[in-house]
């Protein structure tokens, strides 16, 4: 189509998965039988899209990198009616923020993956198709991360979206056990009312501004610009040679898409109230897709939801009171229902439940401080989310069926000190203590905008809540650094022995804990890393 | 008020009544028909507005493909023939399912209704033709259409995976009976009618394997 | 000519029985319909939106049948789902509490 | 010549450390104490004779505490260098006596190093141009006095002791702590010249040196805290000189001295000072004359004589200057370590403080004897002894002060301090007639006791009402041994000093004296009180104390039971920081509490509504996106 000019090099942080999980079914139709062969692809494909983002990270300013742009061209270029010095409009606009938030779940993903990797070498047998479908999923789910967070039009952002979501509900079904189909269930439902109502969101957006970009030249023309002057204000794209008159409309229906979408997406984030799914779903599903959910599907949710916001920031809305009663509700209910739970996954669920409103806190103020204070606090949430998973899953590989309850923690810091040391960071940045400087630094930038604006009463539910949240991760710490009561009995402990030393092949899933942990040493000690984004 | 006006709110009439009728009927199986006719009569609906196109699609994939996989699996899960009390909520959701659905409807309604007040499409002059639309499917919106072919493979995959998974598993329960790993197994035959299902379903080796 | 409000009043309308049929259905396949009317809804929207003259891009019906697409995407795996549910526990009540409770991982990595 | 003054301060406290570090080996520890404190006293010395008179000696750099100026300056001038002097002196025969003294002592090494430590303290209170190096000085003493008191911890008298010299003490600071705080906020500085010139708010002076005071009477044992100094006789005998003779309990005056052109203008502070000083002086005096343990009694004189310097700083008219006070200090300075050494030498020799263990044990021991003898008589005061020549220096003062308008205070401290002087006299007089008459001369004592007593019976004895108990278990285990020479010679060279002593105080300006009518009328008091005792106590042949009604003389012995009253104090205090600790937790704490069992509750009913159950899960999904329409539609603008 005239115009349309594609950068395949720009779009390679979305290409590489896809073409990874093309090469992992062809790998799968030619050889069924192996076993790591499919995690091995998926591990590389990840990692390339990692890379693949790292040229977008220097992006400095408001340059984009861009492509699938309509207006690109000389020749068109002259023919475009320059409304206000439009931008010029693309399906694909990735800046620092976005290839920031694409890279993270490349890394997460990558994480996700070592865990995932099978126990044993054996080869699989014929009718298994576990591996190249988890893959798959796994792949999928990332390029729909990735597009969506440098999605610019609401066909791709749907698309993509759904491509984040998808995926990961067949993931937490594929384990199969009962709890895993009750949570796959209840992730289900949830997804689908969530997203027809995102749609409906969408639909409105369009009815309202009439254009089907998430851009904030859209979301000016709902309000202001055509009311103002309704002859010369137009939004003429190259095939429409006509000029024409959208009605000027009430800002009411952006305002209700907007809140729609919030809505929408906010199951992905796990807020209260369309929380519900999470903590069955954690529980349920195997701990790399649990972590899965947690890292690489709040990216998507979070990369979503920045796409829409920071589209709508130009209307100048100083706060939106709905961001700030979902934030409330779920950090209080995540920190009051994680005090209770025995099951670290399930722990985990809550604190994300709690962490989400954390991140969705500083998008009361829809500005570019919120929106970066709110992609900051996600990085840091996910990163250390990241770390406290890992450990739960080396030490479930290490005895299985052991290091699912906190008690299963007591101890650890004698037993494997480095892997205690990971997990006492992690917690400690959940919980914002140090030495987790980065969680602390993390909820202060959080906090930032919401004091901007003057929300006292929310930053006072924050600051409480950050308190509760401290309760939560010490009752796992406490376990972590206490001294281990002695075993049951010398038999118990030869079980063990001999249940590690049929699964002690974990080379990958450690090695997926070190880069999990590294990168969380590197932004403890480097905040400038993640602080840049709000720069 | 025209008379395509005229011929829309007959057809959005029949398509509503036949919403209201899917939600509501106590027929599990009637619920799906009930839909298939509000689906086709939205696709009518299409049609006056002047989407030929998408009316075609909403008749293919909907009515054609969609409604149909939704009876299959309402035949599956052995959807009971007939009135069926146990279809519906407790009483108490149900009100509150139609507080806010009533009040879904008047939030759209109070704010689209101002938002298209006046506003009229000249049918007769369509602006978005087939050929059209053909072109910016393929044309300015080629990345979301691939994207969506990704997205198709992957639900497909991933559906299959998933409905194979358990009939492994079942299968594998039947193979080995003292496996200790699954008591499940042992509960689902403890009651009694549902063992009935579950034998009958696993019992179709076509249903499950096919892929 | 045709008044674009008549559609946009039926799209609500649809929403509303949408949101009322995924409250009232404790039958999961039916609660799908419910999801599929919100859906529709949303589509009409699509349309009516952009059969307003001057619509850019082409933008609402194609959209809506990329919302179609989707939709067929994701009753795929709602059914497979659904089976799976109905396979496991014997009913596809959504009311029902589930059985949580926790089983060893599945034969399908490693044990035997 | 500033490195001197900053030497005088830094060189004990390395000694404490290298002590510290050293306490295994007992020569090092022993070389490093003596020879530090000898060194210390040379540089005293120097500084006394060529003083350099400068007030901004930078020590470690000034805080910067913002409006408040904190300079940290030292201090020199004559007066503080005559008294570091002494107070080197003083601490370099203790050292050198202690070495002889705790020559069994397991843990000489520590007591060495707390001794230098304390001599720090005191030297750096001395030195200090500036409050708050005063406070610090004042805190190392109060800390180190515990580590002394309480030395043989093994024993709970000595542990109790140690505590309640450390909490009454304690008590007392806070005054001092708050009296320094408000006279550095009224100078914005707390440089001892910039509070001394400073001008303004009178009740901020008032509450200052109020506070100064009520401070000073803690660390110098002015009633009513007057309790902890007799139990500190738990220490052991060296400990009890450095305490009594020239630190701790002096500090008060050196303090009150430099700080007496405030004084001299506030009438309130000094009328507290002239009351409590008075009070001190005749009840201490009185106390002595009862006790039955030569250390206790010298304990009680030690009361006695501090309130005669306060006296001196509380009478004494403006233009005279704190003269009188110091030279009182520093004389008593000499004739305190002169009485408290001998006594511990005698205690080795009889194995025990107790009077009647120590009766007529003077008689044979030659230098010891003359030793005691001058000391007595110095505390007496009688001429040509140094006791003599500044105890009348105060009293002339204080007279000065009564005649020059000193009005109704002044007057007081003078007919105390002629009350005092008749009770002094006396009760030396009686410990002299005790210790030095032979026991054969007491055939009337009522058991007839053996000539000598047997060890055996002085244990019995002693453990009943010696203060010292430790020496008691130290004679028992390693026997009286032979004093060295060392250690004779500083007994000597201290009752040199008590005869000399005065030549010392000719360079202080008001150091020495004597108005003629005063010195009579105090040395016919003398004469008399001495007399009286004399002839009661039937020549020596008994005791004075014994014609003492026993119920009155059994409480006097006790302090007339002011430590139940401490406990009870303490008893009130704990009953009130239990209420408040009840109040605390049961009201205050409930919130934080209140909310840990709102949060639990509300995550059981939480655990509840989440069971996973698909359908609930839609309600509120739908309930939330409803109502988040809602609000964000009706609030958006």
């Amino acid at each position: 189509m005239k115009g349309l000019t594609i950068d395949y090099a720009t779009l390679l942080p979305a290409l590489v998965p896809v073409a990874g999980l093309v090469l992992v079914l062809v790998a799968d139709l030619v050889n069924p039988r192996l076993r790591q062969l499919p995690y091995a692809i998926a591990g590389v494909a990840a990692l390339g899209a990692a890379v693949a983002t790292v040229p977008g990270l220097a992006l400095g300013g408001g340059s984009t990198r861009e492509t699938f742009c309509l207006a690109g061209g000389t020749s068109t270029r002259g023919a475009l009616p320059s409304v206000e010095g439009l931008p010029q409009r693309c399906l694909w606009q990735a800046d620092a923020l976005g290839s920031t938030l694409q890279l993270a779940a490349a890394v997460a993903a990558v994480v996700c993956i070592a865990l995932a990797w099978p126990r044993t070498r054996r080869r699989r047998p014929d009718d298994s198709t576990r591996e190249p479908v988890e893959a798959v999923l796994l792949l999928a789910a990332l390029a729909g991360t990735v597009v969506v967070a440098a999605s610019r039009d609401v066909g791709t952002w749907l698309v993509a979206l759904e491509l984040a979501t998808l995926p990961v509900i067949a993931l937490v079904a594929l384990s199969g056990r009962r709890s895993a189909v009750a949570g796959a269930t209840q992730l289900l439902v949830t997804s689908l009312v969530s997203f027809a109502l995102l749609v409906l969101g969408v639909a409105l957006w369009f009815a309202g501004t009439g254009s089907p970009f998430l851009t904030p030249d859209a979301a000016l023309s709902s309000g202001g610009a055509f009311a103002a002057a309704p002859g010369t204000a137009s939004v003429a794209i190259s095939q429409a040679s006509t000029p024409v008159v959208f009605p000027s409309v009430s800002g009411g229906v952006v305002a209700l898409a907007t809140v729609l979408i919030v809505a929408g997406v906010g199951f992905k984030l796990s807020l209260v109230p369309f929380h519900a799914w999470t903590p069955t779903a954690y529980a349920g599903s195997s701990v790399p897709v649990a972590t899965f959910l947690a890292t690489v599907s709040k990216v998507a949710a979070l990369a979503a939801l920045l796409v829409v916001l920071r589209a709508v920031a130009v209307l100048g809305t100083p706060a939106v009171l709905s961001i700030a009663l979902l934030a409330s509700l779920s950090m209080t209910l995540g920190n009051v229902m994680a005090l209770r739970q025995d099951d670290v996954v399930r722990l985990l669920a809550w604190s994300t439940v709690a962490q989400a409103g954390w991140v969705v806190l500083p998008l009361v103020s829809i500005s570019a401080l919120g929106v970066g204070a709110s992609a900051t606090y996600l990085l840091t949430y996910v990163v250390a989310t990241l770390v406290a998973f890992s450990v739960v899953a080396v030490t479930l590989r290490d005895r299985p069926g052991r290091g699912r309850s906190i008690t299963d923690y007591d101890g650890l810091w004698q037993r494997s000190p480095w892997r205690a040391g990971a997990l006492v960071l992690a917690l400690t940045s959940l919980a914002g203590l140090p030495p987790g400087v980065i969680g602390l630094v993390g909820k202060i930038t959080a906090l930032r905008p919401v004091v901007a604006e003057g929300w006292v009463w929310l930053a006072v539910v924050a600051a409480v809540n950050a308190v509760l949240g401290v309760a939560v991760y010490l009752r796992w710490l406490r376990a972590v650094i206490t001294e281990r009561v002695p075993e049951a009995g010398p038999t118990a402990g030869g079980e063990d022995h001999a249940v590690a030393a049929t699964t002690g092949r974990r080379p990958v899933v450690v090695a997926g804990l070190v880069l999990a942990s590294a990168v969380l040493v590197v932004v403890s000690v480097q905040p400038d890393l993640l602080l840049r984004l709000l720069g | 008020m025209t008379t395509r006006d005229i011929v829309f709110v007959a057809v959005g009439a029949v398509t509503a009544l036949s919403a209201l009728l899917s939600v509501t009927t106590k027929h599990v199986v009637h619920a799906a028909l009930w839909l298939l006719v509000s689906l086709g009569s939205l696709a009518g609906a299409y049609l006056v507005l002047g989407q030929e196109l998408v009316g075609l699609v909403q008749l293919l994939v909907y009515v054609g493909a969609i409604v149909v996989l939704v009876l299959f699996a309402l035949m599956l899960t052995r959807a009971p023939i007939g009135p069926h009390a146990e279809i519906d909520t407790p009483r108490w959701q149900r009100v509150a399912g139609a507080v806010l659905g009533g009040a879904t409807t008047a939030l759209l309604a109070s704010l689209l209704l101002p938002l298209f007040a006046g506003a009229t499409a000249d049918l007769d002059r369509p602006s978005t033709t087939t050929p059209q639309i053909a072109q910016a499917i393929f044309g300015t919106w080629v990345w979301p259409f691939e994207l969506l072919s990704v997205l198709l493979l992957v639900a497909l995959v991933g559906a299959f995976a998933v409905s194979r998974i358990v009939l492994q598993r079942d299968g594998a329960d039947r193979h080995d009976a003292d496996h200790p790993d699954h008591p499940d197994h042992h509960d689902s035959h403890d009651d009694g009618d549902r063992t009935a299902a579950t034998t009958a379903v696993t019992s179709e080796p076509g249903t499950g394997r096919v892929g | 000519m045709i008044h674009l409000s008549l559609p946009a009043a039926l799209a609500a309308l649809l929403a509303g029985l949408g949101v009322y049929g995924v409250l009232a259905r404790r039958n999961a396949v039916l609660v799908l319909i419910g999801v599929e009317l919100i859906l529709n809804a949303a589509n009409l929207l699509l349309v009516t939106a952009g059969s307003r003259p001057g619509a850019p891009l082409s933008a609402g019906p194609v959209i809506t049948l990329f919302v179609i697409t989707i939709a067929a995407a994701e009753i795929t795996v709602a059914l497979a789902i659904i089976l799976v549910m109905f396979r496991r526990t014997g009913h596809i009540d959504l009311t029902a509490v589930p059985d949580l409770s926790d089983e060893p991982e599945p034969a399908g990595e490693g044990a035997p | 010549m500033s490195w001197i003054v900053r030497m005088i301060v830094v060189l004990p406290a390395l000694a404490a450390l290298i002590g510290l570090l050293a306490r295994r080996r007992r020569a090092v520890a022993a070389g490093v104490a003596v020879s530090v404190s000898a060194y210390v006293a040379v540089l005293g010395l120097i500084q006394w004779v060529a003083p350099s008179r400068s007030a901004d000696i930078d020590t470690i750099g000034g805080l910067p505490l913002g409006d408040l100026s904190v300079p940290l300056h030292l201090l020199s001038d004559r007066v503080s260098g005559l008294v570091s002097f002494v107070v080197a002196l003083v601490v370099l025969g203790i050292q050198v006596f202690t070495v002889w003294y705790l020559r069994d002592d397991a843990r000489y090494g520590q007591f060495a190093a707390t001794v230098s430590l304390f001599a720090t303290g005191m030297l750096l209170l001395v030195q200090s141009g500036d409050l708050v190096l005063m406070l610090v000085g004042w805190e190392i003493m109060g800390w180190c006095s515990w580590l002394l008191i309480g030395h043989d911890s093994e024993r709970a008298a000595a542990r109790r002791a140690a505590y309640k010299a450390f909490l009454v003490t304690r008590v007392a600071d806070i005054g001092m702590v708050v009296g320094i705080v408000a006279l550095s906020v009224r100078a914005r500085s707390t440089d001892l010249m910039a509070v001394l010139t400073a001008t303004g708010d009178g009740t901020l002076l008032t509450v200052g040196l109020v506070g100064v005071v009520i401070g000073v009477a803690g660390k110098s044992g002015l009633v009513p805290f007057h309790d902890w100094l007799p139990d500190a006789m738990e220490g052991p005998t060296p400990a009890s000189a450095l305490i009594h003779a020239a630190t701790m309990v002096a500090a008060g005056t050196y303090v009150i001295a430099r700080l007496f052109t405030l004084y001299a203008e506030n009438d309130t502070a000094r009328t507290l000072l002239a009351v409590l000083a008075a009070v001190t002086m005749v009840y201490a005096a009185l106390l002595a004359l009862a006790q039955t343990d030569l250390k206790r009694m010298l304990a009680y004189s030690t009361l006695s004589q501090i309130a005669i310097m306060l006296s001196a700083l509380a009478a004494a008219p403006a233009e005279l200057g704190p003269g009188a006070g110091i030279s009182h200090l520093l004389g008593h300075a000499f004739f305190k370590a002169l009485l408290f050494l001998g006594a511990g030498w005698l205690s080795v020799l009889a194995g025990g403080t107790a009077i009647v263990a120590l009766r007529g044990r003077l008689r044979p021991t030659g230098a010891l004897r003359w030793s005691m003898g001058i000391g007595l008589a110095a505390l007496a005061g009688v001429p040509p002894l140094v006791g003599f020549f500044t105890k009348d220096t105060v009293i002339d003062a204080a007279l000065e002060g009564a005649t020059g308008g000193g009005g109704l205070r002044a007057w007081l401290v003078v007919v105390a301090l002629f009350v005092t002087v008749v009770l002094t006299a006396a009760y030396c007089t009686r410990a002299w007639l005790l210790l030095d008459t032979p026991v054969a001369a007491t055939g009337e004592l009522p058991d007839t006791a053996p000539a000598v007593v047997a060890e055996e019976d002085v244990a019995v004895v002693t453990t009943a009402d010696s203060a010292d108990d430790a020496e008691v278990e130290r004679v028992h285990a390693h026997g009286h041994a032979t004093i060295t020479l060392s250690a004779a010679l500083v007994v000597s060279v201290l009752a040199a000093l008590t005869v000399v002593g005065t030549l010392f105080l000719a360079s202080l300006r008001g150091g020495v004296h004597v108005g003629l009518l005063s010195a009579l009328l105090s040395l016919l008091l003398l004469a008399g009180g001495a007399y009286a005792v004399w002839f009661l106590s039937d020549r020596g042949r008994v005791d004075v104390a014994e014609r003492i009604p026993g119920r009155v003389r059994e409480p006097a012995v006790r302090g007339f039971g002011v430590d139940t009253a401490y406990v009870a104090v303490g008893r009130a205090v704990t009953t009130v920081a239990r209420l408040v600790v009840a109040l605390d937790r049961d009201v205050v704490d409930a919130y934080p509490r209140g909310t840990a069992v709102v949060a639990r509750a509300a995550g059981r009913a939480g655990e509840r509504g989440h069971r996973g159950v698909p359908s609930l899960s839609l309600l509120s999904l739908l309930v939330g996106v409803v109502l988040v329409a809602v609000l964000g539609v009706t609030a958006w603008r």
